[in-house]
């Protein structure tokens, strides 16, 4: 199935085109044929996965070459597809969380007169999303970098009538892009030391070069992760992203565009092996960005919002254990994989409470649906306990492994690290249980014109099977250490150490912090009453609320400036640039004007310059020819 | 050798007459003064061996030429008097420096030359036939050419042939009648003057002046009397009568 | 061997004059006529295509050489290696693209006869200008090229077309003359003779000193630079684009224009290669400022003319770059992103076109909404204008990377710099794209019909090449892989031996 | 005395010549002091041919004296017709065409 | 005595007597026709057949001649390759002149005045007008300066030259005067250009008698041995030459001598200016080559210096000029200066290039500037009451032209673009030969300046293009234009188009001819 593993990416990028060409013609089955598209990626992957399972640990890399792509002198790029344990696991992750949500948007969108165009895009993105993690090359994984760049720019402004949206699908590409050109100048850079831009070569050469070389390539590749991730400081797209349908936010704002940073840089791992530095730096932002994700998801109102800053922490963890190196890139991924399960579920949740609360967002509108929609109820409560990480559910494994590998090493890094690490696990139990309780417990705060009702089964069902998923994958993946063997022959064997503390402690304060978070959220959101509007609130949380004045920032620090240096080039470009042309035309016939005056109509004047001529050009010649 | 009497006595002749171009008002005497210096190159040439040459000039040029010039300055009316003031600015010291750089130019030229004089050869007649009918026989029958179309030239642009057709002299006089024109002859200037008087008009039967019986040229020259002063002399001589024509009596009083 | 590249040049000639001669009872077919004069061409452009030699792109086929001045050392050679194939290609494509998008612009009659012709005129000289294998032929077709265009530019247009005509042809003319300068200089630093103007003869023959041939240099280049707007000799595009009709202004960027960047690689290098090192350095400054200053004023501007012309004045920026980074990648990707530009470009201009035959106003701020009134609009002005920010899967996303990856190893700086415009291409074309097709409906903005059947057949097949040569660049690229190693080659050598 | 100081007296009537031409306004005048110029250049030739012993100067003189008058007569016609039409000789009277 | 009769080779001096003798006789014809209408086509048949027969005798002499040609008179006239090349284009120009010339407009009115000694505006001349006068002596003055031109190009001694320069000079400052309407400015025109010629004729004769004085010799190849020999009289042999040159520079037209163009141009009668502006050059330009190549050559350093200044002033003045004049004919006259720069740029280096660039680019510039005026003289002013007047100069009347007459205004932009150097067309082969000879002199700085000057000249070039093609008829100004289509006019702008055309794409076989003439016989050193 590796050798077919082209029709993953190539059934859903047809049946976008199809959906796209033909218009109004699909609307009647043109959903149906997205999720069937989708599911046939997903059956794919599933051949490729059992193909894979059946052949040695060190055979579990097929590279299938389709065709040349770019047949150059110097660079030569084939179209090539590789099917290693980690691109499988994302292809199945993918196609997945995706044939869910393509389910469930069916029901979610019944009502939108866009809905083929919905689900092309939608196609597009898988597409896309399997061509970034099958490629064999960066720059094919920059197509599909790109490619889910463009479906997600499509999908946040469907909307786009809406002013906001349209804005905001804008700002995600631009954000998205600027660290894009991190990854051009990192193709550049392995172009100039390796003369190659496939991960074979690569990661083959990757050893003889300078360290200065590969700490290079490596920070930017960190900056393209960054600007895909969401990670600090190209964070500030993803909460306005939120302006696209649900569905849209569970699959590629938390399931999987924004881990494709992740991935990579756990790809590149041959080249982070050799930059110790930028491994760091790559662990400082993730750091950084748990944090920030946390503080923010503690402010928000908006439940979609709030999703979002949780999913910025999370892959901030993921970041942190990839720059942590060999002993964090398996954990990365696993808890890239659970997260995709748990949070794609929760933003499902919240879409179907938005759905029965007619589209409406904010949390202090909510209390109490636990009784108006109990599978919403249900499968949120699971994904929740995920995250929080209690045990036994998913993401007690992953994250808590991140925690673990977090305190490993020497030094300050450790302590920073494990640190951040630790007290991010406490403020997320903290937020994520305000989020919970706010929706779900307390008194409905609810307007009498909303009559919370649950989801139709489309959506419904789509909900139970990822909270399942939450519940149980991680350990399914944790026992006996599986999923990192599986991992092993693309992220390496890890030498084991040990934490600067000892593990039980760590799992003992972890889940302390964890239990004391969601205590201080159940006293304050749980039983205490919310108010409806959000009281004045210290600067602290004004910061977090206003997501720490990222955009005004931005505003004041690109934008602004930009929109001045862009109006005084046009000025200048009129005036001097032009100008000069202009000018320089006017001066000529300036000088017309001028010489005119010598012809003045009198014969004698033109004599006397008929004379004066010649009597300078007489003495020059005379004098100078003696 | 060259006498330096002639040269002297020439470049007097010629100099001194040619700066008339550049400071006499009246045409009339410039065109004189240049005659003069057509003398006195015409001596030159006899004094440089090329008598021929001076007769030549006498004849085109002072004979000829200059004529021509007197004659068109004639025509287009003898009282021809400049104003020296300049209109241009600064043409006047244009004019000057960069003439007098070419002189200076011209003569700092000359004075590095240095020509041994060769053997004198008088340009008589028969040796100047000799070779112009030699070497220079194609200028010549090219100069027949350069005639034609002077002559043509000037033809065109002067010679007007008749409009109309001839007319009798009855028919001229029927149409002055016609127009209103006095039927005699208009008085000549001078009638009724008691002395040579080509610059006192004419008086008309009423004693009134007829100004344009005078010359147009001693008007301008302002030597025109107006003949008042004639006038008054008869008026005191001659028959009471005249004092009771109105006209006159107004006229008087002027 | 079959003429066939003096055919192609004559067909259209032959076309235009037929047009000219037709009697006033047919003058209301003349569009039929050259859009059939254009068809032919196209199919017998495919027929040459095809028996075009892949494996030896380098070198000049077709070749034609026949004595045409030979007391001034010139002729009438022509032949293509692949670079000029796949710009005669361009040519071919665009041109009846370009006739049948004025399909309806004129009401007159005799006006659209003379459109017509003069659409076609250029089509020969540009086709000839591709072809050409003698500097002086180029130089002559290259300044003879402005008459045409100077009519369509200024005979049919905007209120400011006579401005612009004049501007256009004053830029051009300017830079040309120099290049005459050069041109004859040309003549005495060569081997001389009959065929003084050959390039193969010329290339590595001229016996120039060091200040000489840098002085050629710079006389070729700034001719080439005007036609390919670099800042800062740019200024005449915007005017030119803003007023010109959209058929006229597309073709004039998307293949007149190539003959700037063509002329520098096919001309500038080949001749004078050490001077083109030498000038290397000092040129990609211009470039990258090029890159960034167009991207700049394009998000600075309102009129979404002006404004894709100084995308353009951007994108020709990369070009150059790639041009003088003198690496194999970096010109096999500037002389892939001349095709793709000219395709992306070609359309963009179009579509902008329609959008202003319907309204009659260019002006972003007029419109709005426009996504739900006309979506299948919306879509295809969405996937050109993605093109233009070289978005993956188009084909000019190609051409530009391997730009900025080829001239990595020797430009980093400049690449690094040039790479920022990636960002501001999403600003200027999603920002216009965003005021243009969405937010709400507006009720009082001018109504604006779906695109016609005429129109989608101009656009769609600029969208297809882009597609195919997005997925399959290696199409192209086979015919650019040997010249561009010819150019570096010519190059490097000098290097070597200076 | 040399030969020679003629010439230089034909240098001087040449520079008075052409001074006449830039600084009066009568046509007339100003034609009269082209000719000045011409005699001048003649006196020269003869002088030269003096200097030299040649003819030929002589014959280039006598030449130029039929050109002369040939210019004469064209010139003093053309002023003729110009007097016709404007009743002035004036140089600076006529300026139309300038610019 | 002992007079020996001249050696004079008649026969290949045929040319010029059939046009002398052809003038001689057309004055004749004046005395013996006497009705106008017939004198006129009598006079135009004549002229032609002269002028095609003097072109036959040349190009035959051309064919037949073995060699590099024919000494008619040792010292004085040679009829070599490089005069008979200048000769037939001088005759081709006359040729082209004398249909203007004959041509009339829709109402019967030639270009030149019915009678022309008559005031402008008086009775007699609206007399002269009804009875239906014409100047035909225009034809025999046109052969005279016909004559005179080829004669100009083929003389070998500086007497002689003075000579031919008055016969084509005089037979010029008449046919000036004579223009049918706006005589006030024809006749000042004729005056200025009168004046400013003798003048410059008397500085050219000072400078011979000067050269005389320092090489005892007047025809051009012996002063230039002599040039070689003598010592101690360079100040007064360069004096002399500047005078001389200047006395040719202002023929051409060249700065700081080129004041009387732009009047002369603009008040003469349309095929005078347009003969005049084409001939005079060519045959100036024919003069100057003789004699620098022949004669001055060994003081090339010293005159290059000459050349470049008047070159560079020459080609700056005249483009800034034209940039701002408002008056088609006096823009066509400044251009004209323009292109006597670029023709002296072809003297950088004094280069055997140009001897054979030259006649090309004189043939383009002047066939150019023929057909040019042929068209001005075809754009009439029409006043309200429907009669067509003068012609239409100024440049707003030319607004929309290629409307009502797209033919015309068709040529009139070849022309233009001819000027302008476009490719395509002879004058940009013209100075492609110009620049070539330059360059190859070492003269590229010149060239340089040169094609900058081109780049500002095509803005006033292209301006008439665009106020012909690109606007419209003023509103109200519909009827304000008559464009006539004299059949003898329409005759020479088609020529002179087609040859525009024919050159600039092919002009492969004449530049055989005129590299073939660019020969000497007669030079200083052999």
């Amino acid at each position: 199935m590796t050798s077919l593993i082209w029709l993953a990416i190539a059934l859903p990028l047809a049946s976008a085109a199809i959906l796209l060409c033909l218009g109004r013609r699909a609307d009647a089955w043109g959903h149906w044929m997205g999720v069937a598209a989708s599911g046939g990626a997903f059956l794919v992957g599933l051949g490729a996965l059992i193909e894979l399972l059946g052949k040695a640990a060190e055979d579990r890399a097929v590279d299938t070459t389709l065709y040349t792509f770019i047949p150059g002198g110097d660079l030569h790029v084939d179209v090539g597809l590789l099917a290693d344990p980690l691109s499988i696991t994302f292809v199945l992750l993918i196609t997945f969380v995706g044939t869910l949500i393509h389910v469930y948007s069916v029901a979610y969108m019944e009502h939108d007169p866009d809905r083929r165009r919905f689900f092309a895009y939608l196609n597009l993105f898988v597409a896309a999303m399997l061509l970034l993690v099958l490629a064999d090359s960066y720059l094919l994984l920059f197509v599909g970098w790109e490619g889910v760049g463009l479906a997600s720019y499509l999908l946040i402004g469907f909307w786009n009538q809406k002013r906001e949206y349209a804005t905001a699908a804008n700002k995600a590409f631009f954000v998205n892009r600027v660290g894009d050109i991190g990854l051009i100048i990192a193709m550049g850079l392995m172009f100039t030391s390796f003369g190659a831009l496939d991960f074979a070569t690569v990661a083959e050469q990757a050893p003889s070069a300078t360290t200065a070389q590969l700490t290079a390539i490596g920070l930017m590749l960190l900056v393209a992760a960054c600007g895909k991730s969401a990670q600090f400081p190209l964070q500030s797209w993803l909460g306005d992203a939120m302006a696209g349908p649900t569905p849209v936010s569970a699959l590629i704002h938390a399931a999987t565009m924004v881990t494709a940073g992740v991935y990579l840089i756990v790809r590149s791992a041959p080249i982070f092996d050799g930059a110790p530095d930028a491994r760091v730096v790559v662990a400082a932002v993730g750091a950084m960005t748990l944090l920030l994700g946390a503080f923010i998801g503690m402010a928000k109102d908006d439940i979609k919002k709030a999703l979002a800053a949780s999913t910025m922490s999370q892959i901030g963890y993921m970041m942190l254990a990839a720059g942590l190196g060999p002993i964090g890139y398996a954990f990365a991924i696993f808890h890239l994989v659970t997260h995709g399960f748990f949070k794609a579920g929760m933003f499902l949740g919240a879409g179907s409470v938005m759905h029965g609360m007619k589209d409406q967002v904010d949390m202090r509108r909510f209390g109490a649906l636990r009784g108006a929609m109990i599978v919403t109820w249900v499968t949120f409560g699971l994904g929740w306990l995920a995250i929080l990480g209690i045990p036994p559910f998913s993401g007690y494994f992953s994250k808590d492994k991140i925690i673990e590998a977090a305190f490993v090493g020497e030094g300050w890094q450790p302590w920073v690290f494990g640190g951040a690490a630790l007290i991010g696990a406490g403020l997320t139990a903290f937020y994520m249980s305000r989020l919970f309780f706010m929706t779900f417990h307390g008194k409905a705060r609810w307007t009498d014109d909303q009559h919370p009702h649950e989801s139709p089964a489309l959506m419904t069902v789509p909900m139970i099977i990822l909270a399942v998923g939450s519940a149980f994958l991680g350990l399914f993946l944790a026992v006996g250490d599986r999923f990192t063997h599986w991992l092993e022959p693309v992220t390496g064997h890890a030498e084991h150490h040990d934490p600067v503390l000892p593990i039980p402690v760590l799992i003992a304060a972890t889940l302390t912090l964890v239990v004391i978070g969601a205590g201080i959220a159940w006293v304050k959101y749980g039983r205490a009453d919310v108010p409806e509007e959000a009281p004045a609130a210290s600067l602290a949380t004004l910061t977090a609320r206003n997501d720490f004045f990222q955009d005004s920032v931005n505003r004041a620090v690109f934008q602004r400036p930009g929109q001045h240096l862009t109006r005084t080039l046009v000025y200048l470009d009129a005036a001097v640039v032009d100008g000069a042309v202009n000018k320089q035309a006017r001066g000529w016939a300036g000088l017309g004007e001028a010489s005119r005056r010598l012809q003045n109509g009198q014969v004698r004047t033109y004599a006397a310059t008929m004379l004066v001529g010649l009597v300078i050009l007489a003495a020059v010649i005379v004098v100078g020819g003696l | 050798m060259v006498s330096p009497v002639l040269f002297w006595v020439v470049a007097l002749l010629t100099v001194i007459p040619s700066l008339a171009l550049l400071f006499a008002r009246k045409a009339v005497h410039i065109a004189m003064s240049i005659v003069c210096v057509m003398v006195g190159l015409a001596a030159a040439y006899v004094g440089l061996g090329a008598p021929f040459l001076g007769v030549v000039q006498i004849v085109v040029y002072t004979g000829a030429v200059m004529m021509l010039f007197l004659f068109v300055l004639m025509l287009v009316g003898v009282d021809q008097r400049e104003d020296l003031k300049e209109t241009l600015r600064g043409q006047r010291w244009i004019a000057l420096f960069t003439a007098g750089g070419l002189a200076i130019l011209l003569i700092s030229v000359i004075g590095r030359v240095s020509i041994s004089p060769q053997e004198e050869q008088v340009g008589n007649p028969e040796d100047i036939a000799l070779v112009l009918f030699d070497r220079y026989v194609l200028v010549m029958e090219v100069l027949g050419a350069l005639l034609i179309t002077a002559a043509v030239g000037a033809l065109v642009m002067t010679h007007t042939p008749r409009l109309l057709p001839r007319k009798t002299q009855a028919e001229v006089h029927a149409a002055r009648v016609l127009a209103g024109a006095d039927p005699v002859n208009k008085p000549m200037p001078g009638v009724y003057a008691r002395h040579n008087a080509l610059d006192v008009p004419a008086l008309d039967p009423d004693g009134n002046p007829i100004e344009h019986s005078v010359s147009r040229v001693l008007e301008v020259r302002e030597q025109m009397s107006d003949g008042d002063e004639f006038r008054a002399r008869l008026e005191s001589t001659a028959n009471p009568e005249d004092h009771q024509n109105p006209q006159a009596e107004a006229e008087g009083e002027k | 061997m079959f003429p066939f590249l003096t055919i192609l040049v004559a067909l259209p000639a032959v076309g235009a004059a037929v047009l000219w001669a037709l009697p006033a009872s047919a003058r209301g077919r003349a569009r039929e006529i050259a859009l059939g004069v254009t068809v032919i061409e196209i199919v017998l452009f495919a027929v040459m295509a095809l028996q075009f030699d892949k494996a030896d792109a380098g070198a000049f086929q077709f070749s034609e050489t026949y004595a045409w001045i030979p007391q001034i050392g010139t002729s009438w050679a022509l032949g293509v290696n692949g670079i000029g194939l796949l710009l005669i290609a361009l040519s071919v494509i665009l041109t009846p693209l370009a006739i049948l998008a004025a399909w309806r612009e004129d009401k007159d009659v005799k006006a659209r006869r003379d459109y017509m012709a003069l659409i076609l005129l250029s089509l020969s000289f540009m086709v000839g200008i591709f072809a050409a294998r003698d500097v002086f032929l180029f130089y002559v077709l290259f300044e003879a090229m402005l008459i045409p265009l100077y009519f369509m530019i200024g005979r049919f247009g905007g209120v400011q077309r006579r401005y612009a005509a004049v501007k256009f042809l004053l830029f051009s003319l300017a830079g040309g003359l120099i290049m005459l300068v050069a041109v004859v200089a040309l003549y005495f630093a060569g081997p001389g003779g009959e065929q003084a103007f050959l390039t193969d003869q010329l290339a590595g023959a001229l016996e120039l000193t060091t200040a000489q041939e840098r002085l050629m240099f710079l006389a070729f280049f700034l001719a080439f630079a005007i036609k390919a707007p670099m800042v800062p000799v740019h200024t005449w595009l915007p005017d030119v684009a803003e007023t010109a009709r959209p058929g006229t202004t597309a073709l004039l960027v998307a293949v007149l224009d190539k003959i700037g960047t063509f002329g520098m690689i096919s001309l500038c290098l080949v001749l004078f290669p050490e001077a083109a090192q030498w000038a290397a350095p000092g040129i990609i400054v211009f470039a990258v400022i090029s890159v960034i200053y167009g991207a700049l004023l394009a998000i600075g501007q309102r009129d979404m003319m002006r404004l894709v012309a100084f995308t353009s004045v951007s994108h020709f920026g990369v070009m150059i770059l790639g041009i003088f980074a003198f690496q194999q990648t970096s010109v096999e990707g500037a002389a892939l992103y001349m095709f793709n530009h000219g395709l992306s470009t070609g359309a963009l201009f179009l579509l902008v076109g329609f959008l202003v035959a319907r309204t009659g106003t260019a002006d972003v701020d007029a419109y709005g909404g426009l996504q739900r009134v006309v979506p299948v609009f919306a879509g295809t002005f969405l996937i050109v204008g993605l093109s233009s920010l070289s978005l993956p899967g188009l084909s000019p996303f190609v051409s530009e990377i391997m730009v900025f990856v080829g001239a990595y190893p020797v430009a980093a700086v400049a690449v690094i710099i040039s790479a920022v415009s990636v960002v501001l291409a999403a600003l200027y074309i999603l920002r216009t794209y965003q005021r243009v097709f969405t937010g709400p409906v507006r009720e009082d903005g001018p109504q604006v019909r779906e695109l016609s059947l005429r129109e989608r057949l101009v656009a769609w097949p600029l969208i297809a090449l882009m597609l195919l040569l997005g997925f399959a660049p290696g199409i192209a690229i086979d015919y650019l892989r040997d010249p561009s190693a010819d150019v570096v080659a010519q190059v490097t050598i000098e290097e070597a031996g200076a | 005395m040399n030969a020679i100081n003629f010439v230089y007296l034909a240098a001087i009537l040449f520079s008075i010549g052409s001074a006449a031409v830039l600084l009066r306004r009568n046509a007339i005048v100003a034609f009269m002091g082209v000719e000045l110029m011409l005699n001048a250049a003649n006196l020269a030739l003869v002088a030269f041919s003096r200097l030299h012993g040649q003819l030929d100067g002589q014959i280039m003189a006598f030449f130029v004296m039929v050109v002369a008058a040939a210019e004469v007569v064209v010139g003093l016609a053309i002023i003729i017709a110009v007097f016709r039409a404007r009743q002035t000789i004036s140089l600076d009277e006529p300026a139309e065409l300038k610019g | 005595m002992n007079f020996v009769t001249p050696e004079i080779a008649w026969a290949p001096l045929a040319p010029i007597i059939i046009v002398l003798g052809a003038a001689s006789i057309g004055v004749l014809i004046e005395a013996f026709v006497r009705t106008p209408a017939t004198r006129r086509s009598v006079q135009l048949v004549f002229g032609l057949v002269a002028l095609v027969a003097a072109l036959g005798t040349a190009i035959a002499q051309w064919v037949a001649l073995d060699g590099g040609g024919t000494v008619v008179q040792q010292f004085m006239l040679t009829v070599d390759r490089q005069a008979l090349a200048w000769q037939t284009l001088i005759v081709v120009f006359g040729i082209l002149g004398l249909i203007l010339f004959a041509s009339r407009t829709r109402a019967g009115e030639s270009a030149f005045t019915p009678l022309g000694s008559t005031a402008p505006g008086s009775i007699e001349e609206t007399l002269a007008r009804r009875r239906g006068f014409e100047v035909t002596e225009v034809f025999p003055l046109l052969l005279f300066a016909v004559g005179g031109m080829m004669l100009f190009t083929s003389v070998t001694d500086y007497i002689f030259l003075f000579v031919a320069l008055e016969v084509f000079s005089l037979a010029l400052y008449i046919m000036v005067a004579l223009a049918r309407r706006r005589r006030l400015m024809s006749q000042e025109a004729a005056l200025k250009y009168f004046l400013l010629g003798a003048f410059s004729s008397a500085l050219y004769l000072f400078g011979v008698a000067l050269i005389y004085g320092a090489t005892t010799q007047t025809s051009f190849a012996a002063v230039g041995r002599a040039i070689d020999v003598i010592s101690g009289r360079d100040a007064l042999l360069l004096a002399g030459v500047v005078l001389v040159l200047v006395g040719l520079l202002f023929k051409i037209g060249a700065v700081p001598f080129h004041s009387w163009t732009p009047d002369a141009y603009q008040g003469a009668p349309t095929p005078v200016t347009a003969f005049m502006g084409a001939a005079t050059k060519a045959a100036a330009t024919a003069a100057l080559v003789r004699i620098v190549y022949t004669s001055l050559y060994p003081l090339e350093w010293e005159m290059s210096w000459l050349f470049w200044a008047v070159a560079i002033a020459s080609m700056a003045l005249g483009t800034v000029l034209a940039l701002v004049q408002t008056n088609v004919k006096r823009m066509l006259a400044y251009s004209s200066v323009a292109h006597a720069g670029f023709i002296l740029v072809a003297f950088a280096g004094f280069t055997e290039e140009a001897v054979a660039a030259l006649p090309f680019y004189l043939l383009a510039y002047g066939l150019a500037t023929i057909g040019a005026f042929a068209v001005v003289s075809q754009v009439r002013e029409r006043s309200e009451d429907g009669a067509v007047g003068a012609e239409a100069v100024r440049l707003g009347q030319w607004a929309g032209l290629g409307k009502r007459s797209p033919l015309l205004a068709g040529a009139m932009a070849l022309f233009l673009l001819s000027f302008a150097g476009i490719p395509l067309t002879a004058g940009f082969i013209g100075k492609f030969e110009v620049f070539s000879a330059a360059v190859a002199g070492g003269g590229w700085p010149l060239v340089l300046i040169g094609v900058i000057a081109s780049a500002v000249a095509a803005f006033f070039y292209v301006r008439l293009v665009v106020l012909m093609f690109l606007t419209d008829i003023p509103e109200g100004a519909e009827d304000s234009i008559e464009v006539e289509d004299g059949p003898l006019a329409k005759l020479v702008i088609v020529v002179t188009a087609a040859a525009v055309l024919v050159l600039g794409i092919l002009p492969a076989g004449l530049l055989d001819v005129y590299a073939d003439a660019a020969q000497f016989l007669v030079l200083p050193n052999g």
